[in-house]
């Protein structure tokens, strides 16, 4: 009976093949920079592109050379916009109630609830969008103002499609904040709003914008519902009761139709698609920096 | 091997201290019987081998008292167990008193090298061994069966030991008085009267020490300690 | 050092140090255990007590960052010698931990599970599983409780009754050495007692090494008693050692003293 | 009792207790009534739906089904040759000879030859559909309308959702559409999205939680999964696109399997499809096995070492039968992402229009959600009840998984 090592060739296998496993994630991101990044690069490259014009120019014209990605970019923002117009406050307002008002019993119902909504297929916002929304809008506004596609509606219901997420992260957040804070506060004459509002919420801020940025990010990248019932063709407007396209939506329309490849529209959505990675790249980690400093402070 | 009492190395312990003590009982029992043997055959081969078994006596004290002490120190006891702990270290001081007092005998056996012995002063002498002997016997005894109605009864059997030794006394006095002859024999024999006397005593304070561990009460049970008409030693 | 010894060891510390990073723990620890004997290790809360014993079985790899310097010999072998697997040690030397915990399947498992591992083999002059199974039961003092339910699961027992199981598991792949990590505190009174008195039957057959910051628990329950401490760095060191009567009644080091008398520091 | 004078160093106190209730009171008013309006959204989205998969339709018919009566009898019963013969009559030489050829129309049931009389020759058609609400709450206004600006229509209360509707495949005849080829589209997609997802996502959480020392390398591999998770699924659809199937294309075609299907021979299939959705819900998977993984009692991992366990003797006997509830709930919740997700295979090249089942990984493909896209992007009314018909079939999906998952997890629990 001796202590020495036994050679274990089944367990070195097993460890290898995890090992495979975890580093496989970072395969996909690598394929995703490297090929968008390599399609996106024979875009900038193209002699009919200019980088200055595509970031600074007004119109997304393919057809004529113009590529200029405001419109695009200014359509997502209105979109985000309106969507975090519904989904900060009501998701803030539902957070609080769940993490300091309902009783357990009650969260165990509305939480669930909350996940459905936040289980259902974008298609299905973009539908309801179109078939519900933008009717409404164009009832209380009038059919001449409201056009049938139109950015208002799309983020409005994006909106209701990240309520779920600002709600289910902010309550986190709040849960966290330690029992004996709102112990302390009750200890002094709070009352409940008083406890929630000047105690919890400024303790929890840092998670609650984490919160924020995650569903403005979400918000950025969503696209079936704007693919619906935003519109189709690139639009400068601010007006948001006119049809734009967004990034993503633009992106699904042309990939949708038959597309060469080796062609610089085909190539185009490739450095739309960039940008998107980065930008909903930057916010995620921006995100991620704040919620790991909360936890810091609290664990 | 199941577990009884999920104290049982503890109660073990304490049953192997009792019956230590049993021992040194026994022990002394023998040196105070055997010290009176050989007084009465003015054995003094035998009274100097009961001289030096004391320390026999004595080590085997000792070792009661370091379990003792060991034992309270790492089993905690509490309540009766710690009375019953007190109670030994008590108990086995007075055994090794009595111990001395048979020692103290066998020495008198020396001192009074060949001389005779009065029979009637020795027959209250060997009365009052006895008395005293039967009176530790049954101690012991109530201390392992904890019966206390027992010995609260000892103490008053005391009273004749006193009055054997009130007898013993006077006549001795008397003797002295008219024999002064006699005075340094007769005083020998005092001394070893009065070694008697305490041992009986002793055995008293060992049956409170009984009580003691059983109700918790410590009472002075021994009424009779007034009634010496000597001052002691 | 105890006076006593035996010249056979169950398992010796030789200038053992553990780090936690660049932190030291523990320092120079030198300390021999005897076989089969119940040897107690006490001390103030951080003074690497634990450390030191999950030590035994390279239970502290586990922790990310934990290293050590210096020996510890079990059978003579350096347990930390390249060549030595920690998986062997961990048959060898068992383990039962601060809170019960059993695996969540039946009683019966829980006690076969360790033992089937280990490559159990019944056969001629053998127990087999069944007759294991009840053995460990019977030794861990644990088998009339629940010689009726041995299917149920090992959480539905009461938390006495849990570690007691523990103890059934840990004995059941038959090591030489039982490593205890306050395996009473999460225990009532009865409880605490029983495994106690289990502790003085296993050490008949088991060389028995128990971390504890109960030191009337250890004064009750060991043969020999390691008295740890934590120096001026906050490193823990070995204060003394000896027998558990002559730790109790008539310590050498003051510091000693002062802790077992709750005057320390 | 009379006031003593104020005492300069004692401060005063004005509580203002009710006012604050008050406050409180409006606030918490507020906090419920977002419930409620979040909750009402929920309502509102399955209500809308509801409300467009049902209700009243104006028909109209090419020829009329009266016209068709052979002696006096009626078309609906009449037998499978006179059937026969209103076909022969009716229709083109070439669609008789297209209908024999996929089922000889001398084995075709009774049944089979009336629905074909009735698609071919009798062609009805939507005129106007009526939302569920106005077909209950005013069904004489309804009727009016339809009589008003219908007149030669046939009003009928229709169920979208209907047991035909889930066997017939698509079809540009609203009144024949169906979802059947979505839904198998859907099955395999997912099925290889599984396949490959799982054993992935599980051996990373393992390999995460219970292997990985802290080194940059994990970390890295760690953060890295993190943001993937946050990624919109629509890059996927450009990575599925630019690596599946451009640069695999000979693979996803199964050209290199020499089983490539001749009508579609690139590699916009469903091994494309299933392998862009299997990146996309895998860092989902991780996380959520990793959590349950985490979840597993630190104890119990102690002890089975402690016992001389190797470290996947503890995985394997411990660690995942107590993670293996909340791995399946997490798989279940990702696959079920994964199932709804539309955008990337938009962008991964679902067809637009097929009629055929899927016959392997290497067909052309489309999905449940892409065929709502699909209808709910054509401006005809009916297509939209369509696409009503199938979110709820969609949802129905969707929601069996998820009491699956739920079913599954309470089984363990018990266990």
């Amino acid at each position: 009976m001796s202590l020495r090592r036994r050679s274990r060739p089944g367990e070195s296998l097993i460890q290898g093949f995890l090992f495979f496993c975890g580093a496989f994630s970072i395969l996909t991101t690598v394929g995703i920079v490297y090929e968008i990044g390599k399609e996106a690069l024979l875009f900038f490259g193209d002699p009919e592109v200019n980088g200055w014009k595509f970031f600074t120019g007004l119109k997304w014209q393919p057809q004529a050379g113009e590529f200029g990605i405001l419109p695009l970019l200014n359509a997502t923002l209105m979109t985000t916009f309106f969507a975090m117009l519904i989904a900060l406050p009501l998701g803030l307002c539902v957070a609080v109630y769940l993490s300091e008002y309902a009783s357990p019993r009650l969260r165990n119902w509305l939480k669930p609830a909350l996940e459905i909504l936040a289980g259902i297929p974008t298609v299905v916002y973009g539908y309801f969008a179109l078939t519900f929304m933008t009717p409404l809008l164009r009832l209380l506004f009038g059919k001449d103002v409201v056009d049938i596609y139109n950015t208002a509606s799309a983020g409005l219901v994006m909106g209701i499609l990240i309520l779920p997420l600002i709600a289910s992260m902010g309550e986190d957040a709040l849960s966290a904040v330690p029992r004996s804070l709102r112990e302390a506060a009750y200890a002094l004459g709070a009352t409940r709003l008083e406890t929630a509002v000047k105690v919890v919420l400024p303790a929890a801020l840092s998670g609650l914008a984490a919160a924020f940025i995650v569903g403005v990010s979400r918000a950025v990248g969503e696209t079936m519902i704007v693919a619906l019932a935003a519109g189709a063709g690139p639009n400068f407007t601010f007006n948001p009761f006119k049809g734009a396209e967004t990034m993503t939506g633009h992106i699904v329309r042309i990939s949708g139709g038959d597309l060469s490849y080796d062609s610089i529209d085909y190539n185009s959505l490739f450095a739309i698609g960039m940008l998107l990675f980065f930008v909903t790249l930057s916010l995620n980690l921006i995100s991620q920096q704040i919620v790991r400093r909360f936890r810091e402070v609290y664990e | 091997m199941p577990i009884h009492s999920p104290r049982e190395t503890f109660d073990r312990a304490l049953q192997k201290l009792l019956d230590q003590v049993l021992l040194l009982g026994s022990m002394v029992e023998e040196a105070v019987q055997g010290a009176m043997e050989a007084l009465q055959r003015r054995d003094h081969i035998a009274a100097r081998r009961i001289y030096a078994a004391d320390q026999q006596i004595n080590e085997k004290r000792y070792a009661i008292e370091s379990e003792c002490i060991a034992l309270i120190a790492t089993q905690q006891p509490m309540a009766r167990d710690v009375r019953f702990l007190a109670a030994i270290l008590e108990i086995i001081t007075e055994l090794e008193r009595i111990g001395d007092y048979a020692k103290g005998i066998c020495r008198i056996n020396l001192l009074l090298g060949e001389s005779l012995i009065d029979p009637a002063a020795w027959l209250s002498l060997q009365q009052m061994a006895a008395l005293g002997l039967d009176m530790l016997h049954r101690a012991l005894d109530a201390f392992v069966c904890q019966d206390v109605k027992t010995a609260r009864a000892i103490p008053a059997e005391d009273d004749a030991v006193d009055s054997l030794y009130n007898q013993l006394y006077r006549r001795l006095v008397a003797q002295m008085a008219g024999q002064p002859e006699t005075v340094e024999r007769s005083n020998h024999l005092l001394w070893a009267a009065h070694n008697l006397e305490r041992m009986a005593d002793r055995v008293s304070n060992i049956c409170e020490r009984i009580v003691y561990v059983s109700t918790g009460e410590i009472k002075e049970l021994d009424s009779t300690e007034g009634n010496i008409e000597t001052p002691g030693n | 050092m105890p006076q006593t010894l035996s010249p056979q060891y169950a398992i010796q510390a030789k200038n053992l140090s553990v780090y936690y990073g660049a932190f030291r723990a523990v320092k120079n620890i030198t300390l021999s255990i005897e076989q089969r004997k119940v040897t107690a290790i006490i001390g103030p809360s951080g003074c690497g007590k634990s450390t030191v014993l999950r030590s035994f079985n390279r239970m502290n790899e586990l922790t990310p960052s934990a290293s050590i310097a210096g020996e510890i010999l079990f059978m003579g072998q350096n347990i930390y010698a390249p060549e030595v697997d920690p998986v062997e040690v961990r048959r060898r030397v068992g383990m039962v931990f601060q809170k019960p915990n059993p695996f969540p399947k039946s009683i019966y498992e829980n006690v076969a599970w360790g033992a089937r591992l280990n490559g159990f083999r019944s056969g001629l002059g053998r127990p087999n599983m069944d007759e294991w199974v009840e053995t460990c039961l019977r030794k861990a003092a644990l088998w009339d409780e629940v010689k009726d339910k041995l299917q149920q699961s090992g959480l539905s027992l009461s938390g006495g009754q849990q570690q007691r199981l523990c103890i059934a598991r840990a004995i059941a792949v038959k090591p030489e050495i039982i490593l205890m990590d306050e395996p009473a505190s999460a225990l009532d009174p009865i409880a605490t007692l029983k495994i106690e008195e289990l502790m003085r039957e296993l050490a008949e057959e088991y060389t028995i090494i128990v971390v504890t910051h109960n030191m009337q628990q250890a004064a009750r329950v060991s043969d020999f008693t390691a008295f740890f401490s934590m120096d001026e760095d906050r490193a823990g060191a070995l204060v003394e050692y000896g027998l558990t009567t002559q730790i109790f009644t008539t310590p050498k080091d003051s510091r000693t003293e002062g802790y077992i008398t709750g005057r320390y520091g | 009792m009379k006031n003593p004078l104020p005492n300069p160093l004692q401060p005063v106190f004005e509580p203002e207790v009710a006012q604050r209730n008050r406050l409180a009171a409006v606030w918490r008013l507020l906090f419920r009534l977002s419930v409620a309006i979040s909750l009402g959204f929920l309502a509102l989205l399955l209500f809308n739906i509801l409300n467009q998969s049902f209700g009243y339709a104006a028909l109209t018919t090419k020829i009329d089904p009266a016209s068709l009566a052979v002696n006096g009898a009626a078309l609906q019963t009449l037998g499978k040759e006179d059937l026969l013969k209103i076909l022969q009559a009716k229709i083109s030489k070439g669609r008789l000879r297209q209908l024999d050829r996929e089922l000889p129309l001398s084995e075709r049931s009774r049944e089979d030859v009336y629905a074909l009389v009735w698609q071919e020759v009798v062609q009805p058609e939507v005129a106007y559909t009526w939302p569920l609400l106005d077909s209950l709450w005013r069904p004489a206004a309804v009727r009016a309308e339809a009589a008003a600006r219908y007149p030669q229509a046939q009003l009928t209360f229709r169920s979208w959702a209907n047991a035909s509707f889930i066997r017939s495949s698509q079809s540009s005849d609203p009144l024949n559409a169906g979802v059947r080829t979505a839904i198998l589209g859907s099955l395999w997609t997912i099925a290889i999205t599984i396949v490959i997802a799982f054993p992935l996502g599980v051996g990373a959480a393992i390999y995460l939680e219970e292997y990985a020392a802290d080194n940059w390398l994990n970390r890295l591999i760690q953060t890295n999964i993190n943001n993937l998770a946050g990624v919109p699924s629509i890059i996927y659809g450009m990575l599925g696109l630019a690596i599946f199937v451009r640069t695999l294309q000979p693979l996803t075609s199964g050209a290199a399997f020499g089983v490539s299907d001749p009508t579609t021979a690139n590699g916009r299939t469903i091994l494309s499809a299933g392998l862009t959705l299997a990146l996309l819900v895998l860092p989902l998977i991780i996380i959520n096995a990793q959590e349950a993984i985490r979840a597993v009692p630190d104890s119990l991992r102690q002890a089975s070492y402690g016992l001389g366990a190797t470290q996947w003797q503890t995985i394997w006997h411990h660690v995942l039968p107590g993670a293996i509830p909340g791995i399946l709930t997490g798989a279940i919740l990702a696959i079920s992402r994964a199932i709804g997700e539309t955008a990337p295979l938009v962008v991964v090249g679902a067809a637009t229009y097929i009629t055929f089942d899927p016959s392997g990984p290497f067909s052309k493909f489309t999905t449940l959600p892409i065929q709502i896209y699909q209808w709910t992007a054509r401006p005809q009314a009916e297509f939209r009840n369509l696409a009503a018909a199938a979110i709820l079939v969609l949802l129905l999906l969707l929601l069996s998984l998820n009491a699956s998952a739920i079913v599954l997890r309470n089984r363990y629990d018990r266990k």
